[in-house]
């Protein structure tokens, strides 16, 4: 399975994903923002830091950039796009996924492991995975979800929620929403569920030693479902 | 604007200083040339006052590669690879604006890691905050916190650790020194000698604009009510042009076009060309005009003097000004070819085709002023008589709360859950524990690194507390089963004019000499700051000390959550009951006068050396050293962070609980081991001759003192971590 | 000629930044305030003496690149 | 009543922000800009029916906690 990374100017964990997707088995490409082309792939990934320093709004300038073309052009023909992070921020500013993602309701950064509820698995991303709820971890100062009510309401009839803050049991309450998100949205489908946003990252839970081993089965399911 | 001895002073230049620099030069300088010698030669960038101290620190060792004198300090790891670290001050612009003091703070000790060639690892912060009822300390600390968290986790760098602490003495005057990790192959380690005739000199970076002119003046002058009006020097930094200046630097590294690089941080483009020449003896030409600026009509002056951020100078091969410059072109930075080396061993400065200053660079740097300022010694104060029955009467679990609520012991994840921890896949430990441990990235291999202070004991006792200070980052190192390999230090003290601050200077030094002899830990960067004060109020003496340790097989690593209910608990080391200068003497009975705990050299290694020892026999399931506040607040740590209790039970001591509990006896730990491990745990700990006292058992929900008094774990846990949230709603 | 560009949250946008300020401003003592909102600034200098056609190009930039429409609304004032 | 208050760097001052919107700007041709400036921009409404006090309640809060003078400068206007 093929995957590549997108390196935009203060992308930070691109390594880390890269590092990630290999040891699962994709054969991974690290792509430059200013290229016009993708190469082949299954899988695109918009990782995460701080493009363009995260002046202006996150992720602004990184959706303009010259390969952002190529990436929405992937999306709209059906291909996978995951966002991470700055990359969810990117997909939002390119316009890929529906919303925003505001300052942190206490503007503060927050580095912390979370619990998330996934429950639309009618997608390739989280297709066959056989638990709901999981420990991921977070690192955003940015990651405050936002949409109008209208918008809302199209989100949900288009079931495009793709994973909730929630506690140890998955339960949906304010204590354990971190950032003030609407509805707790951590993240977030297009309408065709080929394009994901969220702001886990899945990449820095990827053995024992780390702060968790969640990330681990999202990836090896991931490339089971891709396959 | 012609120079005269009052400009000279108005410098920062002593009269003598000025004098000396006309005789050096045999002529009157011009006012470009009078910038110079005044950046160069403050207390920042010349140590005038503590270079003949400095000496004496212990720098060499078999894991050294580079000592103090390079951007930082390099210890060699094993296998072709190797650590760079250093710390450094960023006090006074941080408390001018303590968002972008801090954050510049960080930037420039960055660059210092990655000028030679390491990629930034792990990043580090100690911060000293007034008195919390005092009126700037929130916002100072809110604002610090910020920027620390700002630069670093858009930087993609992990802040791992840290320190931080309140005391009234910081009101006026408040301490951020950062300290980074980088990660270098031993081969492909950059330095900044340049070499070689006509050789290209290249600008790479920002743009130079009016930044901080002065600044590394500011940081060798104490706050007076004038404040106000150094305001504008205080830089603005730019973390995204630094993360694409790291990228950038590093690619061109990976070639082999560079003869020399050094960044630009105190006195900038003045003290990095300078530094380039004197240590290759060479001279430098650099034309101004070509020096890429921000504003228009800069003057030599501003250009040379200017401290933007973010810059860095190289000293290129001949003939890869072209492959270099595209590289920085990707990375969309300035590049600029601004000058060459000379054999003329002056520094040249041309503007508008004329020359606007040309000073022989020895001048400068060999011949620059070295003071043996007087200095007091200081007396071991008396130990207290405190009242035995006073102390029997206090009420355990009262005594215990209000320690572990207490500003300095409280939790402080507020602060580093701000900071992004866990960027680059290999944090293993990460802040909260003994010390901060990332893994070398693909390896078996992990660093640990720790960065401590006792400002209360260094102003007890200036010797003691310097030694002090590095024993506990020692045993940060081993808590987390590290083996300690050498250590960076920030000096922050008052003014080394008066001799009461320079003695607690020069006796904290030789107290970290001594410490770091004994243990064959040595020092292998640093920085001094002094000037440390508002008005007359100097600072309680403030070394902090940052510690690195290698952990060989990172699966080894210990952390200090209790792991399991049945195992054993024991304390390493012999506890007095020293209580003068403890924070319980200080919080509880307002005390604060008496010695520091006294610092045994042999004790201190053969403990750590045992301990470590035992870990690599996998005996041990959590360690942590005991430091401020004692027993008790150590084992209330581990209850808090393992979710355990203990059944605790007192040895038979002629002490009294109170006494055992709270003393801050140096040189121990509390470890933890399993039932069936005990009776081999003990067998060495004897056979070292290591003293050690059962104390408890581990159970499931509470803290149970010799069978009376009893306090849940969730009870303690929100003593300790309910003081800094409120406090910063 | 220089061009200045307003951009505000829209009216039912949560602003968390001035919610916080609006507190921070109690905290102090102000306490006459019934709502703070942040917005960004930007002064821009534009190659082009005709106010008309400098505006417009400062409208063009608002709705390509400073502004997100979805959250925000902007407002153009010329400034010399 | 509503007033407002803009908050800009001090002319010397780096503004990082200011200079990767004004490359990006370049970035998507718009290449007849010669400089970006960012700043802040506040929205307060006031329990305040005269401007000249409404203005100088502002102008405090400016100087107390919105703009830091060490590198900001700032400007009130009135809104409604
Ligand atoms: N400013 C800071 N930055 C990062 N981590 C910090 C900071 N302050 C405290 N910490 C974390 O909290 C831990 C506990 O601090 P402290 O109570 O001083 O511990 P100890 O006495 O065990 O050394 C530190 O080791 C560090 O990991
Ligand atoms: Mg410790």
């Amino acid at each position: 399975m093929k995957s590549s990374v997108i390196t935009f100017p203060g992308s930070n964990c691109d390594r880390d994903m890269d590092v990630a997707l290999k040891k699962f088995g994709f054969k991974n490409k690290m792509v430059w923002h200013d290229d016009q082309e993708l190469p082949k792939s299954d899988l695109i990934v918009l990782p995460g830091g701080f493009s363009y320093g995260d002046y202006l709004r996150c992720g602004s300038m990184a959706s303009k950039s010259k390969i952002m073309k190529s990436v929405i052009n992937f999306a709209k023909s059906g291909g996978l796009v995951m966002g991470i992070c700055n990359g969810f921020q990117i997909l939002v500013e390119a316009g890929l996924v529906p919303g925003v993602l505001l300052r942190n309701k206490y503007l503060e950064f927050i580095c912390k492991n979370v619990f998330v509820k996934i429950e639309n698995k009618e997608n390739s991303y989280f297709k066959n995975l056989d638990k709901n709820v999981f420990e991921f971890h977070i690192a955003h100062n940015e990651g405050n979800y936002f949409c109008t009510n209208e918008q809302l309401k199209e989100i949900e009839d288009n079931n495009q929620i793709a994973i909730y803050y929630c506690d140890h049991d998955g339960n949906l309450d304010n204590e354990n929403n971190p950032n003030g998100s609407i509805r707790n949205i951590a993240g977030i489908f297009n309408k065709e569920k080929n394009v994901l946003g969220m702001m886990p990252h899945p990449e820095r839970m990827i053995d024992q030693s780390l702060s968790g081993e969640d990330g681990a089965i999202f990836f090896k399911n991931l490339i089971n479902n891709i396959k | 604007m012609l120079v005269n001895e009052k400009i000279a002073i108005e410098h920062g230049l002593k009269s003598d200083e000025y004098k000396k620099i006309c005789k050096l030069l045999k002529r009157i300088p011009n006012f470009t040339e009078l910038g110079i010698f005044s950046a160069m030669w403050n207390e920042h960038c010349s140590y005038k006052s503590s270079r003949i101290h400095l000496k004496k620190l212990p720098t060499k060792g078999k894991n050294v590669i580079q000592g103090p004198g390079e951007n930082a300090g390099i210890i060699d790891v094993d296998d072709g690879d190797a650590i760079v670290f250093k710390i450094e001050s960023h006090n006074h612009p941080s408390f001018i604006e303590p968002y972008q003091g801090a954050a510049t703070g960080v930037g420039g000790i960055m660059r210092d890691v990655f000028t030679m060639g390491a990629r930034p690892i792990a990043n580090l912060n100690s911060i000293h905050f007034g008195s919390p009822q005092h009126k700037k300390t929130k916002n100072l600390l809110r604002g610090v916190v910020h920027g620390i968290g700002g630069y670093g986790n858009c930087m993609g760098v992990p802040t791992v650790g840290g320190q931080t602490s309140f005391d009234s003495s910081y009101n006026g005057n408040i301490l951020v020194n950062a300290m980074t990790l980088g990660l270098v192959k031993k081969n492909k380690i950059f330095y900044s000698k340049a070499a070689g005739l006509n050789k290209p000199v290249i600008y790479v970076g920002s743009k130079t604009g009016r930044d901080g002119i002065h600044g590394a003046s500011m940081a060798s002058a104490s706050f007076d009510d004038k404040i106000e009006e150094k305001k504008p020097t205080v830089q603005v930094g730019d973390p995204f042009t630094e993360k694409l200046l790291l990228e950038a630097c590093l690619e061109l590294m990976a070639g082999d076009s560079i003869i020399a690089i050094q960044d630009m941080g105190a006195a900038g483009l003045t003290s990095s060309s300078i530094e380039m020449a004197s240590k290759g003896n060479l001279g430098i030409e650099i034309d101004l005009n070509k020096v890429p600026c921000r504003e228009t009509k800069m003057t030599p002056y501003e250009i040379m003097l200017s401290e933007s951020q973010e810059r860095m100078l190289i000293v290129l091969e001949n003939g890869k000004e072209e492959l270099a410059k595209k590289i920085f072109d990707k990375w969309n930075l300035d590049f600029a070819v601004i000058g060459k080396t000379t054999n003329t061993k002056n520094i040249e400065l041309f503007f508008d085709k004329k020359q606007v200053a040309k000073i022989p660079v020895n001048t400068l740097v060999e011949n620059s002023p070295m003071y043996d300022r007087k200095w007091k010694k200081s007396k071991l104060p008396k130990k207290i008589k405190f009242e035995k029955s006073k102390l029997k009467n206090l009420k355990i679990l009262q005594v215990l709360k209000k320690v572990l609520s207490s500003p300095n012991i409280c939790n402080k994840e507020w602060i580093w859950r701000q900071y992004d921890h866990t960027v680059m896949g290999d944090t293993i430990q990460k802040p909260g524990g003994d010390s901060g441990v990332v893994r070398i990235h693909g390896t078996d291999k992990a660093v640990a690194a720790t960065v401590d202070s006792s400002a209360t004991y260094c102003w007890a006792h200036p010797l003691t507390g310097g030694k002090q200070v590095v024993c506990e980052t020692w045993r940060n190192l081993i808590s987390v089963g590290a083996k300690p390999i050498a250590i960076t230090n920030c000096l922050n003290f008052g003014s080394p004019e008066k001799e009461e601050n320079m003695g607690e200077f020069v006796e904290c030094v030789q107290g970290i000499g001594e410490a770091c002899k004994y243990l064959e830990y040595p020092v292998v960067s640093g920085n001094v700051s002094f000037y440390n004060q508002t008005k007359e109020i100097g600072i309680k003496p403030t070394p902090a000390i940052g510690g690195v340790g290698l952990i060989k097989n990172y699966k080894k690593m210990i952390t200090m959550n209790f792991k399991e209910a049945g195992n054993q608990v024991l304390v390493i080391g012999k506890t007095e009951g020293h209580i003068d200068q403890s924070l319980f003497a200080r919080l509880v009975l307002d005390e604060k006068n008496g010695p520091p705990p006294e610092v045994n050299l042999f004790n201190e290694k053969n403990n750590g050396e045992t301990l470590l020892n035992l870990i690599e026999k996998n005996y041990i399931k959590s360690a942590h050293d005991v430091s401020l506040g004692g027993i008790i607040t150590a084992i209330s740590k581990m209850c808090i962070k393992g979710n355990k209790g203990i059944e605790l039970t007192i040895p038979k001591f002629l002490i009294n609980e109170i006494e055992y509990f709270f003393a801050e006896d140096q040189g121990r730990y509390l470890i933890e081991v399993s039932k069936e491990d005990l009776k081999n745990v003990i067998k060495i700990l004897d056979k070292n001759s290591v003293h050690y006292d059962l104390i408890g058992k581990i159970i499931d929900n509470d803290m149970i003192i010799n069978q009376k008094t009893k306090v849940t774990i969730d009870e303690l846990k929100s003593y300790n971590t309910n003081w800094l949230k409120e406090y910063m709603v | 000629m220089k061009i200045s560009a307003i951009i505000t949250l829209k009216k039912d946008v949560l602003d968390p930044q001035g919610k916080v300020i609006h507190q921070a401003l109690d905290g102090m003592g102000f306490n006459s305030v019934n709502e703070v909102r942040q917005g960004k600034y930007f002064e821009i200098e534009v190659k082009e003496d005709d106010p008309k056609k400098a505006k417009s190009l400062v409208d063009e930039m608002c709705k390509k690149l400073l502004a997100n429409l979805v959250i925000e609304n902007y407002k153009i004032i010329e400034t010399q």
